[in-house]
């Protein structure tokens, strides 16, 4: 490993950046918190450039020591930045992406009163994440960890006046908490038997053990544990309710957090644990499951969805199974190809979903909308462009990714690939339901309706030189948003170049090098390029299916669909209402919960004992004090006499116990 | 003929107890106040004793320090008794037991 | 030696009348044996054979007490003074001092401020308001200006390194009289022990013209004597200390036979201490009283910083060349 | 022998003083006695050798602290003192205690104790010693002392001087 002195610059830019802005920002202008913002945000990426320049697939993991941390004992935690192959990944991804979406921010917020509150916020989210992914020990990067939860807290409730903000910020805090725990657990169990949280030594120990094919082990039990942790970061079943009530946050924030980086914590911690799971065949199987099953579910969600910031965040859930359903079947590289790709056209979709949001007035209701193309090409195109990224249809960047991710699956289990391969249908079609639907055909929304109904973005939108009394017509967004759009519409288009002629595994090869092995063997077994193409086929073949049956049901015969929803009446119903997931938890869990609590923990134990047991006590000491008040006579000599009679008793237990 | 130490320690226990019953039966705030410095030379020959047994100095110093600590004790406690007595008139300290005038 | 002790008092008394009879260009005592020489005895006499008065109203215990108390303090202080040098008489040698301790000076200091208790209680215990107000002043003055007395003092033990008056007598000789040294301390010694001693310009406790006599109001005949003894006894004390202190003791010239080397010292010793006691005259009939609140603001406000700077500056110059 | 029959006369005046403080109802006896007992403490110091601690308890306690002891007396004219009963705690409680306490420690000290005997002058307390101990060893405390003292000082003066010639500040003729 080589000491890299410049590491730790990199987190800690834009941590500077938020504590400028956070201690300062209230008292300067927009453009002072615009320009630190994006300048520290932007040395990050830069000098995530510079260090990739320097850094190929052969070379040595760079680490920096930044401070001693924790000594107890033989077990030490140090402060370390660590930086291999999947690190740089994770990185450039972060810095470029979150640059990219700060700018788009600039134009997205810059009306809004808390705009030096989101930038601070951003960049505190920034230096989280980017701690998170160049962690070189479990507990460094668990701090990365709960800083980006505790981030995602703050923008989902950035809006925190209104209740369905704050409430949706509690409840991603609150479920994020859950997988925490299993984190925790998991680091605690590290410690026990491994004495360390490095990732090189428990990696190192993890290796001398052996495969734990049978029954459940240590390993398993970190593992499933891990996995937990990731479940609850990545929106997996049965974690996954948190993230489409987190599209309460400014739409920027969606597309930096909720869809390109943070939601993504999870693969990047089970891939960079790729030793371990490599062990515990079985809690990998329960990866592989969990994610094949998130992404089928979250898709058939996402077809009844109406709200356009809704779809994409099942869409992204399900995408998430994606990468974890390749990370259950061992190909780790797979997934993070996939991280990749999708961060560039998920949040290029969230942020062409904000600039329709932004051009029209803060309606997110894809009923109200259509025929924006008109209004609005580019961001028409960009986001078509992601649109059939995201559906697989090649060149574009999704389908590289998606394809091997499937072939990889199939390498496991058809099982998977089947799954993964209706899934994929499903999201073709609900993709291009969103784009016809917001789109196609003619505009929906009420262009002079004064009385707007502000839902989620109700950011002010006076930049245009519009007056209060409503949005007029649908209009393009400013540059400084359409920018950031072209770039990452690029991307979304040539990204997946990257991975051609397994060049991306190649390069992460060092990564998963000691891992993997079990699942390099079994896809080696279908790696024939026979079948190999013939899934292509099958995976494109089906992405055109939703598509033109999208096309049919949505620009052809725009009634149909209302006619098939009421015949499937009650499957229709459960899906638009996410199959009462939420509710079914709130009467699993919440209620009992808020009952025992109220019931047992409030009236019975913190009334009847707690506040009882004081009550009585300060009652007792006024008892006693009463009696004992006399003594307090204010006279010096009683006093003196009781301080005399203490001394000689003192004094005669001291000369008895000499004498015994 | 040598003296032993615990004779000259009896003797700074004498006057030590002395001073605490003069602390308790006198009436006379500043008769109770120099019971305190009684106190404080029983205390101070049982140091002075234990430097000649131990040779050891500190013991010497020691009583130096307990010296100057009585010196402003006695400044700082006798300003107070004279701003006692001028606002009680009466030097009694079973008079002087209430807080408010 | 009290005997002689009591003779140098008594024989002060008379220098002091003659002196001041001089200066107010009068004669003084003649009568009594020639140039009045034996006024002293006669006046020994006369107290003795008056009648003693004690007044109904005073604290009886401490009335007679208190006189006691001060004369015998300022008698004791004479002990560790010592007035000469080794005198040797065959196989016998011994040091013309009645006992030699390594802590003279400060055995000095301590019973001088001893002596303040025989002012304070005959004050009080007089139970009469000029005494009691002669009392107070004289205690307060006395402890304020002993701090600057002894301060005055440091400096001197610090060049001598020791608290042994013999020992800082030897670092004089060859007339490296510390006058020479610390002209400072000297004049603060000089002012403190008029002060001390509750002479003139700093006689309040005994103003006349304001507290009748001050504590002594209601002494009268072997009491009053032994009041008028302590105060010329401290003033001897302070005298030899003054010569002891800073002109170098019983050092001299010293020549002549054995026995003529013997006595030299104690006559060097004699002539300083006189030249003293004759300065203290001196002041009383040159200088003014001064009024209270001036004296002690000029005790604490300037003879004590000066004091201390003087100590200061001695350390630093001593530290400097060691 | 000599030093034996010292130590007693001495210790004989410390405890007659002690006593009679106790005993005399006027404070200013109860201050000479106090007196006596110091004066012949500093004797007992002497015999224990430690000359400079002898001397400084007579200037400083002797000479300075009991002034002041006597000078307060004065001011306030404090006559014989009352017999109130105020405490029958300090009593019934306070003064057996005391007495089991001290009975306790002489009788530990006179025959549970292997103490060593004190030979004569057994340590001597020269004032170069001290000040070496305590201007290396003790420098600090010595130097928060004096700090103590200037403190005690201003508060002496803040307290006894009355509250109006506080407010009304130092006068301008003094």
């Amino acid at each position: 490993m080589t000491p890299n002195p410049y590491l730790w610059l990199v987190p800690i830019l834009p941590l500077a950046g938020a504590a400028i802005n956070g201690f300062f920002g209230r008292r300067s202008s927009k453009k002072a918190i615009t320009a630190v913002a994006l300048v520290f945000c932007g040395l990050a990426f830069f000098l995530a450039l510079v260090i990739a320049a320097g850094f190929s697939s052969s070379s040595a993991p760079y680490y920096f020591n930044l401070a001693h941390w924790i000594r107890a004992g033989s077990f030490s935690v140090d402060f370390e930045f660590y930086l291999d192959q999947l690190s740089l990944v994770m990185l450039l991804v972060v810095t470029g992406v979150g640059f990219l979406i700060h700018i788009y921010s600039v134009g997205y917020m810059w009306d809004d009163d808390g705009y030096y509150r989101f930038m601070a916020y951003m960049n505190l989210f920034m230096f989280f994440m980017l701690t998170l992914v160049l962690a070189k020990n479990y507990l460094v990067m668990f701090i990365g960890w709960e800083g980006v939860g505790l981030a995602s807290y703050l923008l989902i409730g950035f809006w925190f006046t209104k209740d369905s903000a704050a409430a949706a910020g509690k409840k991603a805090f609150i479920v994020n908490r859950i997988g925490d725990f299993g984190f925790l657990i998991a680091l605690f169990l590290m410690i026990k038997h491994f004495g360390s949280l490095d990732f090189t030594h428990v990696f190192t120990a993890v290796q001398s053990l052996p495969t734990e094919t049978a029954g459940v082990g240590i390993l398993t039990a970190i593992g499933l544990l891990l996995m937990v942790g990731a479940a609850g970061k990545s929106a997996q079943i049965p974690l996954y309710v948190w993230l489409p009530d987190a599209m309460e946050g400014p739409t920027p924030v969606s597309a930096l957090i909720h869809a390109a980086t943070m939601v993504t914590a999870g693969v990047y911690m089970v891939a960079r644990s790729s030793a371990i799971f490599d062990r515990a065949p079985t809690a990998m199987m329960v990866v592989a499951i969990i994610g094949t099953l998130t992404a089928l579910f979250a898709a058939t969600i996402g077809i009844a969805q109406t709200d356009i910031k809704k779809v994409l965040a099942y869409s992204t859930v399900s995408q998430l199974g994606y990468m974890f359903m390749a990370c259950g079947v061992g190909a780790f590289s797979a997934g993070i190809f996939h991280l990749m790709t999708h961060a560039f056209f998920k949040g290029l979709l969230f942020l062409a979903a904000g600039s329709v949001i932004h051009g029209i007035g803060g309606e997110q209701d894809m009923r109200k909308m259509g025929g924006l193309r008109v209004y609005m090409p580019w961001t028409f195109m960009t986001m078509g462009i992601a649109t059939l990224a995201i559906t697989g249809i090649p060149p574009f960047a999704g389908f590289w990714s998606k394809d091997e991710i499937l072939w990889r699956a199939f390498g496991a289990s058809w099982v998977y690939w089947l799954i993964g391969v209706v899934t994929a249908f499903i999201t073709s079609f609900y993709m291009f339901r969103l784009m016809y639907m917001t789109f196609g055909g003619e505009y929906r929304g009420a262009v002079a309706q004064k009385a707007m109904v502000h839902k989620a973005d109700a950011h002010g939108h006076d930049d245009h030189g519009h007056d209060d009394h409503g949005h007029g017509e649908p209009h393009e967004s400013p540059w400084v948003m359409l920018g950031p759009l072209v770039i990452l519409a690029v991307l979304s288009v040539v990204g997946g170049f990257v991975g051609y002629g397994n060049r991306f595994e190649h390069f992460l090869a060092p990564v998963f090098q000691g891992a993997g092995a079990v699942a390099r063997e079994g896809a080696r077994e279908a790696g024939d390029s026979t079948i190999e193409y013939l899934l292509m086929a099958v995976s494109v073949s089906v992405a055109g299916l939703g598509w033109l049956l999208a096309y049919l049901l949505y620009s052809r015969l725009p009634q149909l669909p209302a006619r098939i929803a009421a015949s499937l009446g009650g499957l229709y119903r459960a899906v638009a209402n996410k199959y009462y997931i939420d509710e079914l938890y709130a009467v699993l869990f919440v209620k009992p919960l808020i009952e025992g609590s109220t019931t047992i923990l409030w009236h019975d134990v913190d009334q009847g004992v707690i506040d009882a047991s004081v009550n009585e006590s300060a009652h007792a000491a006024r008892e006693v004090s009463d009696s004992l008040r006399h003594m307090q006579s204010g006279n010096l000599r009683s006093y003196a006499g009781w301080v005399a009679a203490g001394g000689a008793v003192a004094i005669a237990y001291m000369v008895w116990m000499g004498v015994r | 003929m040598e003296i032993p130490l615990s004779c000259y320690l009896v003797l700074s226990g004498i006057l030590f107890v002395c001073g605490v019953l003069g602390f308790l039966i006198k009436r006379n705030i500043i008769t109770i106040f120099m019971s305190i410095e009684l106190m404080l030379n029983g205390v101070n020959l049982s140091f002075v004793a234990f430097a000649a047994q131990w040779h050891a100095l500190s013991g010497q110093v020691f009583v130096f320090f307990v010296m100057v600590v009585a010196a402003a004790e006695a400044a700082v406690g006798l300003a107070i008794i004279i701003a006692v007595y001028r606002t009680r008139e009466t030097l009694n300290v079973d008079r002087v037991n209430l807080l408010k005038l | 030696m009290i005997g002689v002790l009591l003779t140098a008092v008594a024989y002060s008394v008379w220098l002091e009348r003659k002196v001041s009879a001089h200066i107010q260009n009068r004669w003084g005592p003649t009568r009594v044996g020639p140039f009045g020489l034996l006024q002293p005895l006669a006046d020994g006499i006369k107290f003795i054979l008056k009648e003693e008065l004690t007044e109904p109203h005073v604290y009886r215990p401490l009335f007679i007490a208190a006189p006691i108390i001060a004369l015998v303090f300022a008698i004791t202080s004479i002990s560790v003074i010592p007035f000469g040098n080794w005198v040797n008489l065959g196989s016998w040698s011994t040091f013309l001092q009645i006992t030699d301790m390594n802590i003279g000076l400060l055995v000095v200091l301590g019973i001088t401020s001893m002596g303040v208790y025989g002012v304070a209680l005959a004050g009080w215990s007089s139970n009469n308001k000029y005494s009691l107000l002669g009392a107070m002043r004289a205690s307060a003055q006395m402890v304020s200006y002993e701090v600057s007395l002894g301060l005055s003092l440091v400096g001197v033990v610090i060049m001598a390194g020791s608290l042994s008056l013999r020992e800082i007598v030897d670092v004089q000789r060859h007339l490296h009289w510390n006058i020479f040294f610390q002209p400072v301390a000297f004049f603060i010694y000089l002012i403190s022990a008029y002060a001390e001693t509750n002479r003139t310009p700093f006689d309040l406790p005994e103003a006349e013209s304001e507290l009748v006599a001050g504590y002594h109001t209601e002494y009268s005949a072997m009491k009053f004597a032994m009041f008028f003894m302590a105060e010329y006894a401290n003033m001897v004390t302070v005298a030899c200390l003054a010569t002891l202190m800073f002109f170098g003791g019983w050092l001299g010239p010293v020549f002549g036979p054995q026995i003529l080397q013997m006595i030299l010292p104690v006559v060097w010793f004699c002539l300083k201490v006189f030249f003293f006691m004759f300065l203290y005259v001196w002041v009383r009939w040159t200088l003014p009283r001064f009024r209270y609140d001036q004296l002690m603001a000029f005790g604490w406000k300037i003879l004590l910083p000066l004091a201390v700077a003087n100590v200061v500056v001695t350390a630093l110059i001593v530290a400097w060349r060691a | 022998m000599f030093h034996l029959i010292l130590f007693l006369f001495f210790g004989a005046i410390c405890v007659a003083g002690a006593v009679n403080l106790l005993v005399q109802s006027h404070p200013i006896n109860s201050a000479l006695s106090l007196i006596a007992v110091m004066a012949s403490l500093a004797a007992e110091y002497l015999l224990l050798g430690a000359e400079f601690v002898a001397a400084v308890q007579v200037i400083v306690y002797a000479g300075a602290v009991m002034v002041l002891f006597v000078i307060t007396i004065m001011l306030l004219n404090a006559g014989a003192e009352e017999r109130t009963k105020g405490s029958r705690v300090a009593i019934l409680i306070g003064v057996p205690g005391v007495t089991i306490g001290g009975v306790l420690v002489a009788w530990t000290l006179l025959y549970r104790s292997n103490t060593r005997a004190v030979p004569i002058g057994a340590l001597k307390g020269d004032p170069s010693d001290i000040a070496r101990l305590l201007f290396h060893q003790f420098l600090l405390p010595f130097e928060v002392t004096s700090v103590l003292i200037l403190i005690a000082i201003m508060g002496a003066v803040v307290l006894a001087s009355r509250p109006e010639a506080v407010a009304r500040g130092p006068r301008k003729d003094g």
